[in-house]
């Protein structure tokens, strides 16, 4: 889950690390408003989880605020990658010295967090972590121990970081150490923090993303979601505890288990067709989960066959077979539904079945033909 | 008998008094797996299981009773971290982890932990380790694999039932399927388990079974290239998955051009390791 | 450092440690409104730092609010073991079932955090460290992980503890644990946690001893002292970072190095004088330091003869010899000073003072007895 | 020779920069030490001791440059549980902390920290490591002893200056003379820095010089009536101390009972152990 740029940027100061005077809003006038407290020029900017805001017209500079009310009506009445935007954030503009890259992330070699520092123009975000066998940016960072202050020293020290402003430097990972901890996240970007003019160092713009895996401790995850960015039944799944995504296609699939689910889809690329979602059941399946999932897939329009792939092992394929009986009791099989199950209680889950209007398929791979040609091959 | 784990190990299982818990340890002991006890805080004193197993508050109280060398965890994710921690603190050797959902920054303290202790992490969210035929701590379904020389170490459990369920039908059997868990971190890494089947005279070759996200696919593709004597191969899914999502695993995404398909087939390609991304091909290439 | 009663407490329901309803006061008559607000029976306890106030009439049950003020008022103008009274701690009175005894400390040989528990009656707290070798009732706490809910299910299990409680115990011990981290604590004892009448678990008295090497991180330490436990002096000497604790001798002391200070005050003893003072002039000796010491010493009317016992180390005898002689020009010599010195720069230390009017000695030994038949050998 | 040092040891100091850093890396290196660099954060670049010192950023890049095995740590209390941190990651295999003052639920994670990194822990709050008239990495005045025999573990630095000019003026030296702190937490404790005067060659018998507070004395004692050959004889301060009081050190109090000297000279009785508590009486003692 990913914060926008200003919500990263409200978290950021909580924590110590200094960011630029701004404020958010949704409403072109108060961008003036905003624009005339803060002084010009400034930078209006659209709050989107899209990469690219920058090229495609999402950030706009203003030398006065009647410019920043036409920036902000201009950004927020445009889609940027398909997304509506909903706020602009309003920033100081700044004369800029040098630019850099700070990252905590988590290694997955080393189970170990690490922060890394490049000077920008040195390396892109989007590559930043191919690098992968460099250690020289790097430091390694104890989850038992947490980051140090000497730590900051050693990967300023590499990088010929001012002196002058290593004490800042220092609060600055702290604080994106201490938050990265605070909130569960998987990652903490700094892009870019930045050396200006007068001699200041300030945090641009930034990102958070967080575990989804620690939501049961981290209450406020729930509000930070960007349901613009999410399509219908992404957030129903997420309620019952399905992983669920919206795909182009027109196969609506019912599996269980994350990777069986992706060969599933990849089963149905091979074979011409298109899935129309990726709907993995998770653990603990009972009957209410497996009807909240044909719910899902059948309340899409695009649906024209549902791909039922069980494999039982945690999950009992009887639980499952007794969820998708009282779904059809409920939902009829206008759409056809085509079930392969195996593994743990696999007969008697097609035995519960055996007397519902759906097909069966002998492996996965026969399943997915049995669709393919329902749907019309494609 | 391959590695890890054989007939004489004694098992003691977590979280026994709840429902998957219960259950899978009837499976396991009906495939013949030592379950020495089950821990499950407040439940301690009772039996389960026909009587035939104690239940104990505490994994300490349990290994020095039953002098069990392994534990397998079933609590929920909320309870899963004091639970490892707790079995990393106990005297066995070897915890393996089947639960989902558990915050990633516990898995690399946790890790860590065990480490300090010498303790075998596998898992977590994995369907942990079958010796097909013989003992399994985990929730495979026995029926779906023989034994055999093939070694499978795999990111999916479901993914990796299904295979081996089609190896059976051609006859052809596992020594050891190790699931590492599809999660960001695990206790035990494609690398890590490749090590040790290297060593195992049961094993002959081996699949890995892996996915989108991260690289230890392309780590498992250099360690076979350099470090491994025995034939290995491997069998990927998600080359569907868009960018930017989350497949289910907490471990399988692709961010920042991290974690695709096409680097992965790559680098088993030039690690001269076949790599296939459908299972009728799998097949062909295991029956040869 | 220690913390009063009160002060423990308030800190404990910070940490969501569950304590029975009370408030403090200085006032005897508003010990009677308290009393009224908590409803009664009402116990009313004298807060000073010293042990055993039950026995010296320091606890006292009150019936009504009438009853209350009166306790209050007799408590308050009391002195407990040479201490006045300045606050009494009204709190709701319980019936108790069952008492224990917890307690968080750091165990030397192993250098982590323990945690403890007793039923009470098994053992008091002034012996309970003295079970050295019984693992049984202690839990070690890894300091880079922290106490673990296991760990307290580990000792609740030991002793035999009822299972509905075990939940409030887990929080009151992690509670503790985060109390004891956050405050830098050498210590943090509850004695007694309760079971009541009425199946409440509750936290009746605690201790908190902090650590005063932590005060550049504690801000809040200084405010905690108790002012009335000190002697004069004591004060004015951890301003200067000297470690100073008044005695009840004729010897002013004033020494480098605690190791030292000890043996200078123990061979006092042996040759039949009497301390006046425990005074280790620490790390970091320049000459205001040494003036503040003398002037410590000399205002002390008790003093008749100052022995100067230096080892030069860490610490130079020129930079004492300098403050001494400052000191000196300051105050004059009407109380007589000794000086030995030896270690690194003595040469030059006893070079800077030989002219002044003080008395040199050459070993420590000789240097105590001049002090002593000075003072009169008694 | 004798243990933990000797002259080909190569030796940082961090925080050189500050008056005391600097004033005893010149006393060392007039000693006979090598000295081989200093850290100080922000002083990089730059040389010291007439020029003949570099200084680093960072411990990393000092041991990368000169390949040192030790460290002595004189910075202040405020940073020093970073300097630690920080020497135990920079692979040096001892660290020595002069600095008093250091939170003593730090050194808890610091004592772990480097125990997992294998790294020996002297101090903190302690005169440091001298082998008489060859080598020295510490505070003890170079004039104050000579070298000979004894080995001798101290918790007080002044102290046990004194007791060895004392010895010195009887013709009694020293092999190596540890001083493992005042604070309430040792990286060495008394038992550990035994055990390593036991295989030492050029060690006959031992000093220990106690004070009150804790329990070490008393495993001292026992270590010595059982896992020790060599003689062993005690010095003990603080038995005028008032309980309750804090006695200079961090460590030096006696509380609920514990740490009295009383304690400590039966403990040494009933192991067979000499104890004495003034100065004319151990060297008595030592003459013999």
């Amino acid at each position: 889950m990913k914060l926008h740029e200003y919500q990263a940027k409200a978290f950021f100061k909580n924590y110590g690390i200094p960011i630029p005077e701004g404020h958010v809003t949704s409403i072109a006038r108060e961008a003036k408003q905003i624009a005339e407290e803060i002084g010009c020029p400034v930078v209006v900017k659209a709050q989107v989880l899209a990469e690219g805001r920058g090229t495609s017209g999402g950030i706009l500079l203003a030398k006065s605020p009647q410019e920043a009310e036409k920036a902000a009506s201009e950004i927020l009445s445009k889609k940027i990658h398909g997304l509506s935007v909903r706020n602009v954030l309003i920033d100081e503009a700044l004369s800029i010295e040098k630019e850099y890259f700070l990252l905590i992330t988590l290694d997955r070699e080393k189970r170990m967090p690490l922060l890394m520092m490049y000077e920008s123009g040195t390396i892109y975000i989007e590559t930043a972590a191919n690098a992968l066998f460099d250690n020289l940016d790097r430091i390694y960072i104890d989850p038992l121990i947490g980051l140090q202050r000497y730590q900051v020293r050693q990967l300023a020290n590499r990088l010929d970081f001012q002196q002058k402003y290593l004490r800042g430097l220092t609060e600055i990972c702290l604080g994106m150490w201490k938050l990265f901890c605070d909130m569960d996240a998987r990652m903490v970007a700094i892009n870019p923090l930045v050396i200006t003019k007068d001699q200041r160092l300030l945090v641009l713009d930034g990102k958070i993303t967080l575990d989804e895996n620690a939501r049961f401790r981290q209450e406020y995850l729930v509000d930070f979601r960007d349901y613009d960015v999410e399509a219908y039944g992404e957030f129903e799944a997420r309620k019952h505890g399905l992983d669920y995504i919206k795909m182009d296609g027109n196969i609506g699939c019912l599996v269980n288990g994350a990777g069986l689910t992706m060969a599933t889809l990849d089963c149905i690329q091979d074979n011409g067709g298109h899935p129309a979602n990726f709907m993995d059941l998770g653990a603990g399946v009972n009957i209410d989960k497996v009807i909240a999932a044909l719910d899902i897939l059948l309340n899409d329009p695009q649906v024209k066959v549902v791909l039922v792939n069980i494999y039982g092992g945690m999950t009992r394929c009887d639980d499952i077979a007794y969820g998708l009986q009282a779904a059809i009791e409920k939902y009829g099989t206008e759409i056809p539904i085509i079930v392969h199950m195996g593994g743990t209680h696999a007969d008697s889950g097609i035995r519960i079945l055996k007397d519902l209007d759906i097909l069966f398929a002998p492996s996965m791979v026969d399943a997915v033909k049995k669709a393919a040609t329902i749907v019309g091959g494609n | 008998m391959s590695i890890l784990i054989n007939k004489s190990t004694r098992v003691i299982v977590q979280g026994i008094t709840g429902r998957e818990g219960n259950f899978h340890a009837r499976q396991m002991i009906n495939y013949g797996t030592q379950v020495v006890a089950g821990v499950s805080p407040s439940h301690g004193g009772s039996w389960v299981l026909d009587e035939k197993v104690p239940v104990f508050d505490t994994m300490q109280a349990a290994v020095e009773v039953t002098e069990a060398n392994a534990s397998i965890i079933f609590v929920p994710a909320r309870q899963a971290t004091d639970a490892l921690l707790e079995a990393a603190d106990s005297g066995v050797e070897l915890v393996v982890c089947i639960t989902e959902g558990i915050p990633v920054q516990d898995i690399a303290k946790v890790y860590h932990y065990m480490k300090t202790k010498e303790v075998r992490f596998v898992g977590p969210n994995c369907s942990g380790i079958i010796n097909p035929g013989e003992v399994k701590i985990g929730i495979t379904p026995e029926d779906c694999v023989i034994a055999g020389k093939v070694g499978i170490i795999s990111r999916s459990g479901t993914l990796s039932y299904m295979i081996m369920e089609a190896m059976k039908e051609q006859g052809i059997g596992v020594s050891t399927c190790i699931g590492i868990g599809g999660d960001i971190l695990q206790g035990t890494s494609f690398v890590e388990a490749m090590e040790m089947f290297e060593t195992d005279p049961y094993t002959e070759r081996l699949l890995l079974i892996g996915e989108v996200g991260g690289l230890e696919e392309e780590r498992a593709a250099r360690f076979a290239a350099y470090q491994m004597s025995k034939p290995v191969a491997a069998f990927l899914a998600g080359k569907s998955a868009p960018p930017g999502k989350r497949m289910g695993h907490a471990g399988a995404y692709i961010e920042a051009g991290i974690g695709t398909l096409k680097s992965k087939i790559e680098a088993f390609d030039s690690a001269g390791v076949k790599v296939v991304t459908e299972i009728p091909e799998l097949m062909k290439l295991l029956e040869k």
